[in-house]
């Protein structure tokens, strides 16, 4: 009896561990693509294509320059942000003036490009990335993944990093003030330009550290970006649309609704659960978890 | 015509307007005057249904009408203007005007799909009334133009136009003499009374003293969502406390 | 047709998740039509034409996979269509009979050929016979209790619908059944978790290749210490790449990795199909190499590359009139439905190893 | 091309509801999906015949837009098409997993063909084409109507100004459900001649690409214009049939091609057009009114543009 | 120091600046008087660079403002204090006022003694240092958008009514403000509506009317003209 129930709390914490990892990620990608539409009223869908760009990136440094796996990491980040800024400039800056659908379009082409463009150059093949730790620590019945650790930690990490730039540098106060009114931005001497282009930057950097992060224990796929942008979406809608704390609360909020979900109801329904507890949450709140009613 | 009794608005912790209790007789020009942020605009909202009110009622012509919603509130003859004077700016002024008229007609998604002898009625009526209103304005030569491209004036003419085609008992207008110089206001006091003069009953907010002055039959004053004084102009203009909070001919100075 | 060139047509997945998948069966239909053509071409009626494939993506999709089978009958004029997913062979079963062209479906959902249409050419081998093998083997060595932790798509869930009553049949218990999404999941941590607290000695587990490679790896991180029964979707070789190795792969079943094949005219294709795409050959590939033969031969031997009725009737005859160059996968003949008749040959790993396995040993 | 009608009918309903209403509904595809499955599911499961299914394919699918459009359209702006979106999902996945009444991803089959009504035959390809071009004939008359009308104009008013337009007496909540009960509508007759035409039905027709495609067609063509949706549909199917040749680039061409149509024509091929008209009819108008009327120094300020 | 010379604005097809033209001397104190929508705010858009110019020119200092970013304009010494206040809602009190030494950020000191100045020219602000700036009163809020200005170090200071909706005895506060900054030789171009008190600090002023100026010179004649009389000084 004793044992079962000492069972059932490995599982839970099992479940914890498993929530975590995964919600972590989630909110890595929800943390730039709130960025993004805090500041600039982007609904970014290319940012999915920016975390697939990333792991392959990171892939490609290691498979073909032999790179390291933390090289390759801030490599991936690079050239995602790149990427990220380069579709600011040509594509998303030049359409200020128009109406906020084509943002949307535009994003929208934007993915179909970035997607086809990395199966073009790789294939279509599943690749994987070799874990930094392949070790499994085992402690008190629990067994953990290190590399799962590894993402939880760094995540954490990376999101303290966030807050810390956000909160304590001159040009995080830029992005922070620009979110909050860019009139008022632009009258102390802030360059709206420049913040677009770091906002874009940091959220490719984000999405291509998720990526690369995630990739040891999942697999790099064209279409794998697709399977996280939809779940960040509903993560910055529950958390409310460019809040930085919704994004990483609602990410975490979804990671474990699927995460127990998958294991206490239904694997086959954990999405059904994730999306479900999205409309309850929005019938109740409608700014979300963190927004702020109108602007 | 309308009253007002214990009107009360809180938006989280501010309180916008707090006990506020005011008659607008009909046939008349009433208007409502205070500092910026006074809860002038506020106190439009709540009476044209825009916001519901935290405590207190809402009465047209001897009925509780408290919480009604805007449209609901239009369809009972309450019409209005805003202050940063919001058109359709994409459509031309005709079809503004159109859309204006459209509370009074009954057609519904069925008469458009078979294309019933109602609607068309009813179309030709909304038409007949556009063009109407944009007489009494004065502006039936612009009726073509798009309504974003028309002078400030116009737009308060169209503004008035706009209420005017839903056949409102009572009108309130917010600053419709905002943005528009002298002998251009003269021109829109003129239109007021023209309307008065056609039966609607007039509550306009307004900074321009003077046009109040001559104009208004009836005045209150706000100040911090609380009505400091109430009465004909030659009472307000004499009233020490609306002197000190609003009118400022302020006997201190300000320093050089 | 026109003039002295037949064109047929293929359709699958050749972008998005499945992508992989589509062009590694295409890959074997376009091997086949090289050799044809570096033959001289296929000799019908007394002429020598030229074959030619005519490639669209339907990405996965079967609405999209019906829509192009309809544009290359009517564009190109394809008297057959290859398509590598059951879904799309479904969608066009649909009408392939009104609009009298032939199917080739890559596909071992029996549910393509149970339906009576007379133009289908059903080209796996049927999964059944392996159901019977993998569960005496699992059964033997890890015992009776089975957790389906398969994919939640058609044909996983054809296959988990056979094996669990068989196993039960056998004696054994089914103590968990989770179906996952192989196809859009990324992580199966909680799944696999899920299938695990009731304690299972086997899994039955299977969808790409790749993703099953990380179920079974979480599995494994999970100390699960018991079998697999994998599913012929997923070949082990390309599993063993995501386990890095075979040792996790230890006590799972499977089909034989067509690498591992020794059969003289698997290892002679293995070879050819190195030299023409610098890669190793799947038995995905193999498998519609020898179902495009067939389709060839059908039309030598009916004499004509437009009547799909017609090639039809010949399929049987060209069966078994291929060589064993046409036909590394040991094609043996047709049956009235126009299922293939071949089976590719099951393996286990043991200690690191693969090692073939006797089917009929087992009761196959 | 008998596909690309289809689009239009769903495009122009998508168009109807973002377009003339304002209320981007990122969930069309759902819709289509719903008056998909509902011919599938009663003329395979219940022998009800086509034509029957056929129109009780628009009123499910209304039903089901007229619940959903009670809860999401109390959201605004980018909310409600990000919520949408989400619904979106919820019905793919629905139908995915509710296998006991949709297959799950078996998909449903050997949807019947729709039956010929007198002489006139539906089975070829060319009846299917005809039928098509019929209905989407028809869709685009009835829009006519509903648009031009007071009804069209109502929609207009919310999408340019909400709180103008209540102010003017409009109810907004019952003003927005009738744009998105119409535009289900179309959705749903779109998805039934999809079913009648592929005779095969798979979730994936629910997904949001699906949505994005039709949503492409509509400001391609032009948004909240009659014949953008039809146009843009027609054009961008033919594109991307051009494209197929490019197999694995298709879409690395398609995606930059997207990127210059909206940057270049941001109204629309229709939109475009249709401004152009405009401007020289207002330049007519305002000529005839000068030469009828001239008012000395009337010429307004702000009027030069 | 600044001068507009025949300066156009439009908004879409409005035309809302109409071949302006005004100056503000160096140290000057100069008041634009107007209704509502006469075009006052469009002036300090036009000058801070938020709003591209139809046509015209503006120069600050002999330098061509004509194009300039909106940051380059803060950088060139002008700094616009705009209607609405404009602040960082969610941002501390503290914060608010730093941001506006965003462009003198390298200066450490500089930015530190900046905000010890802010802080003692309004008592008030210290107290709240910590609070979010949107949870403060107008008039406190106006004063953290004053002191955010100042905090850029203006040659120029555009102060767009900072009277708006404040209560009488802040109005006074909030003039004394501005008359000790002016007096410390910053240039300041001073839109109000409360025309009494801004007549009573200012040094020059200008009447906006529809886009243009009908009238300007000293406070003096224009407290005597009659048509000020009437429209501003409510009598
Ligand atoms: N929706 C709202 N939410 C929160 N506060 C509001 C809202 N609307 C108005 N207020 C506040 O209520 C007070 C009164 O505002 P109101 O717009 O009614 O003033 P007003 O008298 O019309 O001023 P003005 O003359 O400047 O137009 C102000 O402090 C304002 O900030
Ligand atoms: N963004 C805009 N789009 C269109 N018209 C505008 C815009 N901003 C201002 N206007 C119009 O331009 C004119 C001048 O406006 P401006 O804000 O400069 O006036 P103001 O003198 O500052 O008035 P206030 O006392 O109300 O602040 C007004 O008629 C106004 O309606
Ligand atoms: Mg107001
Ligand atoms: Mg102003």
């Amino acid at each position: 009896m004793r044992a079962a129930a000492r069972g059932r709390d490995v599982l839970f914490f099992q479940q914890v561990l498993n929530g975590l990892t995964i919600g972590c990620v989630y909110a890595l990608v929800a943390l730039g693509l709130t960025l993004v539409y805090g500041i600039l009223r982007i609904p970014n869908f290319a940012h999915g294509a920016l975390y697939t760009v990333g792991a392959y990136a990171a892939f490609a440094l290691i498979g073909r320059l032999g790179a390291n796996f933390w090289l390759a990491l801030a490599g991936a980040a690079a050239v995602s942000a790149g990427l990220a800024v380069l579709s600011e400039r040509l594509v998303f800056a030049r359409l200020r003036a128009a109406p906020p659908l084509h943002d949307m379009i535009a994003a929208i082409a934007l993915l179909l490009f970035f997607e086809a463009g990395v199966q073009a150059v790789f294939g279509a093949g599943f690749f994987r990335i070799a874990p930094l730790f392949p070790q499994i620590l085992r402690f008190a019945g629990l067994t953990a993944p290190a590399q799962r650790i590894l993402i939880v930690g760094a995540a954490f990490a990376l999101m303290a990093g966030l807050h810390l730039f956000l909160d304590r540098t001159w040009t995080g106060a830029t992005i922070v003030a620009s979110a909050q009114n860019r009139t008022g931005a632009a009258l102390v001497g802030i360059d709206a330009d420049r913040v677009s282009m770091l906002t874009f930057a940091i959220s490719g950097a984000l999405a291509a550290v998720a990526a690369v992060l995630f990739a040891p224990i999942a697999l790099l796929s064209p279409a794998m970006g697709e399977l996280v942008i939809t779940k960040a979406f509903v993560i910055i809608i529950l958390g409310g649309m460019g809040s930085v704390a919704g994004a990483i609360a609602g990410g975490l909020v979804i990671g474990f609704a699927e995460s127990f979900g998958a294991f206490y109801v239904s694997t086959d329904f954990k999405d059904i659960i994730a999306f479900g507890l999205l409309t309850l949450i929005l019938s109740v709140r409608p700014q979300g978890l963190f927004g702020r009613i109108a602007r | 015509m309308l009253e007002v009794r214990g009107l009360t608005k809180r938006f989280g912790g501010l309180v916008a307007m707090r006990g506020v209790d005011a008659a607008f007789p009909p046939g008349k020009i009433s208007a409502v005057i205070g500092p910026n942020g006074a809860g002038k605009t506020t106190f439009f909202n709540l009476v044209s249904g825009t916001y519901a009110p935290t405590a207190g009622r809402v009465l047209l012509g001897g009925r509780d009408v408290t919480g009604l919603r805007a449209d609901a509130m239009a369809r009972l003859g309450v019409a209005r203007t805003f202050q940063a004077t919001a058109l359709f700016d994409g459509a031309s002024v005709r079809d503004n005007l159109i859309i204006g008229h459209r509370l009074r007609t009954r057609a519904t998604l069925w008469d458009a799909l078979v294309g019933s002898r109602r609607l068309a009625a009813e179309e030709r009526a909304c038409r007949d009334k556009a063009e109407a209103v944009l007489d009494l304005v004065g502006l039936s030569r612009i009726g073509h133009r798009l309504a974003g491209g028309i002078t400030q004036e116009e737009r308060k003419r169209v503004a008035f136009a706009l209420a005017l085609a839903t056949e409102p008992r009572i009108l309130l207008a917010d600053e419709p003499a905002g943005g528009v110089n002298p002998g251009e206001t003269a021109g829109l006091a003129e239109l007021m009374r023209r309307i008065v003069a056609s039966g609607v009953t007039l509550c306009l907010i307004e900074h321009k003293m003077d046009m109040v002055m001559r104009l208004a039959d009836h005045v209150v004053v706000l100040d911090h969502g609380e009505r400091i004084a109430a009465g004909t102009p030659a009472e307000i203009r004499a009233d020490p406390r609306v002197i000190e909070s609003y009118l400022g001919v302020d006997a201190a100075g300000m320093p050089p | 047709a026109d003039g002295d060139t037949v064109r047929l047509g293929y359709t699958g997945p050749l972008s998005g998740g499945a992508a992989l998948y589509g062009k590694n069966c295409l890959s074997g239909l376009q091997m086949a039509v090289a050799e044809i053509n570096a033959a001289g071409g296929l000799a019908v009626g007394g002429k020598a034409l030229k074959v030619e494939l005519v490639v669209l993506d339907d990405r996965y999709s079967p609405p999209e996979a019906a829509v192009n089978a309809k544009r290359l009958v009517q564009q190109s004029g394809a008297p057959v269509v290859f398509t590598s997913h059951s879904g799309g062979a479904l969608a066009i079963e649909a009408f392939n009979g009104d609009e009298g062209f032939l199917l080739g479906a890559y596909t071992s959902s029996p549910a393509v050929t149970e339906r009576g249409d007379p133009l289908v050419l059903r080209i796996p081998p049927s999964f059944a016979s392996y159901i019977a093998p993998f569960v005496a083997y699992e059964m033997k060595r890890f015992g009776g209790k089975l957790a389906l932790a398969g994919g939640d798509h058609e044909y996983a869930k054809a296959w988990a619908a056979l094996f669990g009553p068989a196993w039960t049949k056998h004696g054994g218990t089914i103590v968990a059944d989770n179906p996952m999404s192989y196809n859009k999941d990324a992580d199966f941590y909680s799944g696999v978790g899920k299938v695990l607290s009731a304690g299972p000695d086997v899994l039955f587990v299977g969808g790409a290749s790749e993703p099953t490679g990380l179920v079974i790896r979480q599995a494994r991180e999970q100390g699960f210490a018991g079998g697999f029964a994998i599913m012929d979707q997923a070949k082990i070789d390309e599993i063993a790449k995501v386990t890095d190795g075979l040792d996790m792969l230890d006590g799972a079943v499977g089909i034989l990795p067509l690498a591992y094949d020794e059969r003289p005219a698997a290892a002679d294709f293995a070879a050819r199909y190195r030299a023409m795409f610098k890669a190793d050959a799947g038995s995905d590939a193999a498998l519609n190499f020898t179902g495009f033969n067939v389709v060839a031969e059908a039309m030598r031997l009916a004499g004509t590359v437009t009547d799909a009725r017609a090639i039809r009737a010949q399929a049987e005859a060209a069966a078994k009139a291929l060589t064993p160059k046409q036909n590394p996968t040991a094609l043996t003949g047709i049956d009235v439905r126009g299922g293939f008749l071949q089976a590719a040959p099951i393996c286990a790993v043991e200690k690191g190893k693969i090692v073939p396995l006797d089917a009929a040993a087992l009761g196959g | 091309m008998a596909l690309a009608f289809v689009g239009a009918l769903s495009a122009l309903g998508l168009n109807l509801v973002a377009g003339y209403a304002g209320q981007l509904n990122l969930a069309h595809a759902g819709f289509v999906a719903i008056g998909a499955y509902t011919v599938g599911i009663l003329t395979v499961d219940h022998g009800v015949p086509f034509w029957i299914a056929f129109a009780l394919a628009g009123v499910v699918s209304a039903a089901a837009g007229a619940a959903v459009g009670l809860v999401s359209l109390r959201l605004r702006g980018d909310t409600f098409a990000i919520f949408t979106l989400c619904v979106g999902f919820i019905l793919y996945l629905g139908i995915e997993k509710w296998d006991g009444l949709t297959r799950g991803v078996v998909g449903l089959m050997d949807i019947p063909a729709p039956p010929g009504i007198g002489p006139v035959s539906f089975a070829t390809d060319r009846g299917q084409y005809y039928l098509a071009l019929g209905v989407l004939a028809v869709g685009v008359w009835l829009m006519r109507r509903i648009t031009a009308s007071l009804v069209g104009r109502s929609f207009l008013a919310i999408r340019n100004g909400e709180a103008l337009a209540q102010a003017l007496g409009l109810n907004p909540m019952r003003t927005k459900l009738t744009a998105f009960v119409i535009s289900t509508f179309y959705a749903g007759i779109a998805g039934a001649l999809y079913a009648g035409q592929v005779r095969f039905l798979g979730p994936d027709i629910a997904r949001e690409t699906r949505t994005f495609d039709a949503l492409i067609f509509a400001v391609v063509g032009g948004m909240g214009t009659l014949l953008g949706p039809v146009v843009g549909a027609v054009g961008m199917s033919w594109a991307i049939q051009a494209l197929q040749g490019l197999q694995d680039y298709r879409m690395v061409v398609f995606g930059p091609l997207l990127v210059l149509c909206i940057m270049f024509f941001p109204a629309g091929i229709v939109g475009a057009l249709e401004a152009r008209f405009a401007r020289r009819r207002a330049a007519l108008a305002e000529k005839r009114l000068a030469e009828a009327a001239p008012v000395p120094g009337a010429a307004p300020r702000g009027s030069h543009a | 120091m600044l001068t507009l010379d025949e300066v156009c604005l439009d908004y879409g097809a409005f035309r809302a600046l109409d071949r302006l033209s005004l100056a503000a001397a160096e140290g000057a104190l100069v008041v634009l008087l107007g209704a509502n929508g006469a075009g006052k705010s469009s002036i300090f858009r036009a000058v801070s660079g938020l709003h591209r110019l139809a046509a015209g020119r503006i120069s600050l200092g002999g330098r061509d403002l004509a194009g300039v970013s909106p940051a380059g304009v803060v950088r060139a010494g002008l700094v616009h204090c705009p209607e609405g206040r404009m602040l960082f809602p969610a941002m501390t009190v503290e914060k608010n006022v730093r941001l506006g030494a965003y462009v003198h950020r390298r200066d450490r000191a500089g930015v530190k003694r900046g905000l010890d100045e802010v802080m003692a020219m309004f008592p008030v602000l210290a107290e709240k240092r910590h609070q979010p700036a949107g949870s403060l009163s107008g008039g406190q809020q106006q004063m953290v958008a004053l002191g955010r200005a100042l905090m850029g170090r203006p040659k120029v200071l555009l102060l767009d009514e900072p009277s708006l909706g404040l209560a009488p005895l802040v109005v006074r506060q909030m003039f004394d403000a501005v008359a000790a900054v002016n007096r410390r030789g910053t240039t300041v171009l001073l839109a109000e509506q409360n025309a009494h008190a801004a007549l009573g600090i200012a040094s020059h002023a200008y009447v906006v009317e529809g886009g243009r100026i009908v009238l300007d010179g000293p406070p003096d004649a224009l407290r005597n003209d009659d048509r000020v009389r009437r429209a501003y000084l409510g009598g």
